[in-house]
Order: structure tokens, then C-alpha cells, then sequence
């Protein structure tokens, strides 16, 4: 199947960014696709390149470039949401691109399931 | 985009204490812009978004309460609210800015299960 | 001493515990918390109990933007955010409820 | 449809809601909702109540993280992330509780 | 730091779900080796912050459980868990990481009372 | 009187941000001194240079610099946190400063009150 994810929490200060991720592993382990993952309201946080998390915890940021890289996800970035929050080109991490509400709507019409993370 | 879907925006919270009842009207506006089968249903906290007299000065905050008023223009005429919630926080369908369809909890659930598509903020 | 409570009282447990453990004092509600000293809301028995034991004020700024200006428990006193600092004052300390 | 709650019943009300709302189909406890899969929490006659007309799901790694891997309700289904992802596919929509 | 105030810490949040209960340690870290009197106390989904067996591997998250028991080290030696709040999670002192006093939410609120400076997270 | 102000979450997506920036400003109009406000967990992002909220909206960011200018108030950003959240001293704002959790400890044992904003 194709899945969209949407996250609506920033990295490390609530759970859902983490379970986001461990369920977009667990579909592509499964041979399901993540066409696109959508970061929303203080979701667009995930995105930020200047994220230096201590060494012995997880690097959320980098995690979500990988997983954008080794299995052809589409992060995106809702770039209303991203201007009210500092996150722009110039602080954007690899992998990740910055658009418009719209790209949402798609992740909904164009995908069998869509799966909400938030607060 | 071809394909048309039912698309159900539940909304939860209360205004101003949080930003996604205000975020989640920009999405429901898109979404009717892209010709998708809207609904909106308001329960718990959420059905205080609709309430009337919203005065934002003081908090230094938009009151983006008009905007419920304003949804009929982009075609988005489905809006539901949960009686049991609205009930239990002393409002009445006078109290709030714009007519809906009053819906208990059991009847919300079955137009849940009837959408394509559910978004939650 | 003043406990501050910024969460709505029908969806967090917040201002339930709050008046759980404060036997005494002021408690203010701020932000979400306000719907909790609005006529009719389901908590207000609840917190009619509790006024026997602490005051109750509510920011005012923070009813009005909710539309809540018109139907506030009787009671309860009503403050601006000046009216807020001047409790921080007369207590010794605050505790939020976050 | 699946249900997915996260939020810890104790605290909020969203997994109250949602079994108030929710008439058949799945609900699956991710994240602090695990506690109210947990035996002995205070939400623990409500959840056995809803489990006539819903079936109910844990995330077993949630549980384990929180160190209450051992004390699932009985009736509750322990799924891991490879079972989330099965959920969402044989229910046609999943609504968040956030 | 001259001065010395009775701070306490008011952990209210489970853990994991949210940062707040680790970020919360750290600051009760550094406010200890600023010798100042410091006071823990668990209430609400708090008390589940001390639970035993922690197991993070399948969520990925780092299991900061074990400081707990590291603060003894620290000085930090006023652990407080409210009863009312550990009996609803249906839990006893047996399930809890280190050795705690049990207050009633009256006791707790007067121990509150008591404090120079409230920090909840 | 000497206050200290705890901010635990970012701007826009809660409240507190607002709440914390009227009471300092309420604080001040009353005579009273604003030593220190301390940003932690998500509150560390009401320090990113980057914001740019919607034309009709109320620039948070800004709105600290201004007051941190204007009447001499400390704005403190914790380090770790900071860390953790992609916020480093080439995207902070003007009037902020990157500093350890001494510094919020100090603000409750030098200030007559200490309130804390947050979610």
C-alpha cells in the first residue's frame, strides 16, 4: 500500500515524531510504500539541519534524511507553518523540501492510507 | 487533481490556548480549493472555536473566528457539531457563529466511518 | 500561595488536581482554563466546591478572546494581566499546573 | 475504522471520547494511552466497558518503554510496529486522537 | 550561588510521551550541585516517571530511569509521591525505582506551601 | 520586585509564549523589574532569528528582542535544549543569549518570584 504520514509535533519535546518514524520503518519493512511524509505545525521543527542532539540519544533530523534517501521519501515541509517557526532554506536539512498546504491535501487523495502523529 | 475524496477534519481543541484550530482552517480552506468533499465536525474542547463574541485584543492574538463565517463562500457547507459536547459546556446552536447539523456521539462515530480521508490537529 | 492553571478542565486533568492538593490560597485561570469558570460548563460544580477552600480568579483578556466575557461563575473575580502580576506579589510563590 | 489514542486516560480526555464515539471497529494505545491498558488504573472499568462494541490494541514497545510490559488487561491485543502498520491497512481509515 | 532556597520540583508528566520529565532531571541536577535544598515531588502520571523496568530498545529513546537512583548521590534525597495519585495508576511503593515518602494530596499541598521557589515542567 | 520568567514552549503552536511576554510586560508597567526570562524545553525556539510570521500576525520574536532592549530584561536560551532544537548562536535573535541551566537556577535564587509559562 502507499501511506502518508502527517506529524504535527517538533523533534524530542513529544513521542510523536519517534512513532512517525518507527511506523514509516515498519511499512517500507513490510514492502508498503511512504510516498510522503508531512510536517505540520510545530512538525516543520523536524527539519531544522541545525539540530545537535547529545551523542547518546537519537538524531531525529538526520534519521528522517536517511530514511528520505535510502527508500525514496518525500518530506515536506508546510512552508506557511515553517515561517512562523524559523525554519527556512537556509537551515533546511538534506532531504527535506519546503511547500504548501496543498502537498497535504495530495498525501490525502493520492495515497490508500494517511496516518496522523501529533500532541 | 482528479481523484475526489471524502475528506473529515475532526477538530478537538480549543482556540487560542493552541494554534491548530487556527492552522487546521488553512488546511480545510486548500482542501476545498482543490475540489475535495469536505466535512468539518467539532467535538469536546473543539466546539468552542464556534462560539460567538470572540474578543482577541487583550491576548494580542488574531481572532480568526470570522473565518467560520467566511467557509461558506469556498463551498464548505458540512459542518457538524457533537450534541454531548456542546451540552456539556453550557452552549446551546444560539451561542454559536454559524448554523451546523447537531450530531450525537453515536452518529458522529458513523459519519466518521463513512470518509476517505480523516484529519485530526 | 497562588496556583497557576492554563488548561481547559472537560479535556485535562490539570485544575482537578490542582484543587486536589491546594488547601488554601489563590488559584488563577489562564488561557484554556478560563471555560472552567463559565457558567454551565460540567466542571463547575467542581470548582463552586472548591471555593469554599481557595479564591478563584480568572483573566479576564483571556475570557473575552474565547468569547466567555458575558458568562463568568459568580464568585469568581475577574483580573487583567495587571491585576495577575499583583497576585504574584501578594503570594509568596506560584506553582503553574502545566 | 482504527482508532489510534496517545494520550494517557488519566491525564486527558481524548481516550474517553474516542470509545464515546467510536461505535465498532479498532482502537489502538500508543504512546502514555498504553496506561490505560495497564491493570489497576483508575480507567480500567471504562476500558473493559468499551470492549464490548471496539476491540482494543496496545503498542507492546510503548508498554515496555513505560516498564508495564507485564500488567496488560487481559483482552487487550499486544501488537508491535509491524502489527500498527497491519491496523491501518485492514481498517479503510484511521482517525488520530490528538 | 550564596544564597540557598528551598526549591522544589513538581514532576506531574509521564515519561517518554513528552521530554518533559527528562529535561526536568536535569535541571534538579544542576539545582542540587548548586547546593540548594531541593525537593522532588511525583503527582498525576508523574509518579510514573519512578516505575521499575523501563525497557526503551523498541522505542529508541534513551531509558534515563537509572538517575533516579544516581541522585541519592547527588544530595538529592527528598522524593515525595502523592498517595491518591500512585493508588489511581494502580501502583504501591514496591513498584517504584527508590525509596520514596508517600504524602497525601493535603500534605503535599502544605509541603508546597512551604518552598522558596516552585519549578513544574 | 525582581521577577524571574520561565517559558517552556515555542511560539505560535501554544499560548504560553504570549502569556509569559504580557505578564513581563504588565510587570514592567507596574514598576517591577523583569531580571531574567529563561527559555527551555521548546521554549528555546521564541529565540530563532529566522521567524517570519504572516504580515497580520504578532512577530513573538521580535517582540522579546524589543522588550529585552527597552528595559534591560535577560534573555536566556538553554544551551542543551538549544541543542537538541537546532537553535545555535548563527540563527539567534537579537537579545538572547545561549547559556547553561545555572542560569535558570540563578534565576530562582536572585529574583523575589519565579512564574513558569508553558504547556
Amino acid at each position: 500500500m502507499k501511506f502518508g504520514i502527517v506529524v504535527n509535533e517538533g523533534p524530542y519535546q513529544h513521542q510523536s515524531s519517534d512513532s512517525a518514524y518507527l511506523f514509516a520503518k515498519a511499512a517500507i519493512a513490510k514492502g508498503h510504500e511512504v510516498w510522503r511524509v508531512f510536517f505540520y505545525h510545530d512538525g516543520v521543527n523536524n527539519s531544522s539541519a541545525l539540530t545537535e542532539p547529545p551523542q547518546d540519544d537519537r538524531h531525529i533530523v538526520n534519521r528522517w534524511s536517511k530514511l528520505a534517501e535510502e527508500h525514496n521519501v518525500d518530506l515536506v515541509v508546510c512552508v506557511a507553518a515553517a515561517l512562523r517557526r524559523g525554519i527556512k532554506d537556509e537551515n533546511l536539512a538534506k532531504g527535506f523540501r519546503i511547500s504548501g498546504l496543498g502537498q497535504l491535501v495530495e498525501a490525502g487523495t493520492k495515497t490508500d492510507r494517511l496516518v496522523t502523529f501529533g500532541d | 487533481m482528479s481523484e475526489i475524496k471524502k475528506f473529515m477534519f475532526v477538530n478537538r481543541k480549543a482556540p487560542y490556548g493552541t494554534i491548530y484550530a487556527l492552522e487546521s482552517l488553512e488546511v480545510v480552506l486548500i482542501t476545498a480549493a482543490f475540489d475535495q468533499d469536505v466535512s468539518l465536525v467539532f467535538l469536546d474542547d473543539g466546539v468552542f472555536q464556534l462560539k460567538k463574541g470572540q474578543q482577541t485584543k487583550g491576548i494580542e492574538i488574531k481572532n480568526f473566528s470570522p473565518t467560520y463565517r467566511a467557509l461558506e463562500g469556498y463551498d464548505v457547507e458540512k459542518l457538524y457539531v457533537m450534541k454531548e459536547s456542546m451540552e456539556a459546556r453550557g452552549l446551546t446552536e444560539d451561542d454559536l457563529l454559524v448554523p451546523v447539523t447537531v450530531l450525537t456521539g453515536a452518529e458522529m462515530g458513523a459519519l466518521m466511518d463513512e470518509q476517505d480521508v480523516v484529519l485530526s490537529f | 500561595m497562588l496556583h497557576i492553571v492554563n488548561k481547559s478542565p472537560l479535556e485535562n486533568s490539570s485544575l482537578e488536581s490542582c484543587l486536589n492538593v491546594a488547601t488554601s490560597g489563590d488559584v488563577l485561570l489562564i488561557e484554556d482554563a478560563v471555560y472552567a469558570a463559565t457558567t454551565g460548563n460540567g466542571f463547575e460544580p467542581k470548582l463552586l466546591a472548591a471555593m469554599g477552600k481557595v479564591k478563584v480568579y480568572v483573566l479576564q483578556p483571556d475570557l473575552d478572546a474565547r468569547g466567555m466575557g458575558d458568562r463568568l461563575v459568580a464568585g469568581v473575580t475577574s483580573v487583567d494581566y495587571s491585576g495577575f502580576v499583583d497576585l504574584t506579589t501578594t503570594n509568596n510563590t506560584c506553582q503553574s499546573w502545566l
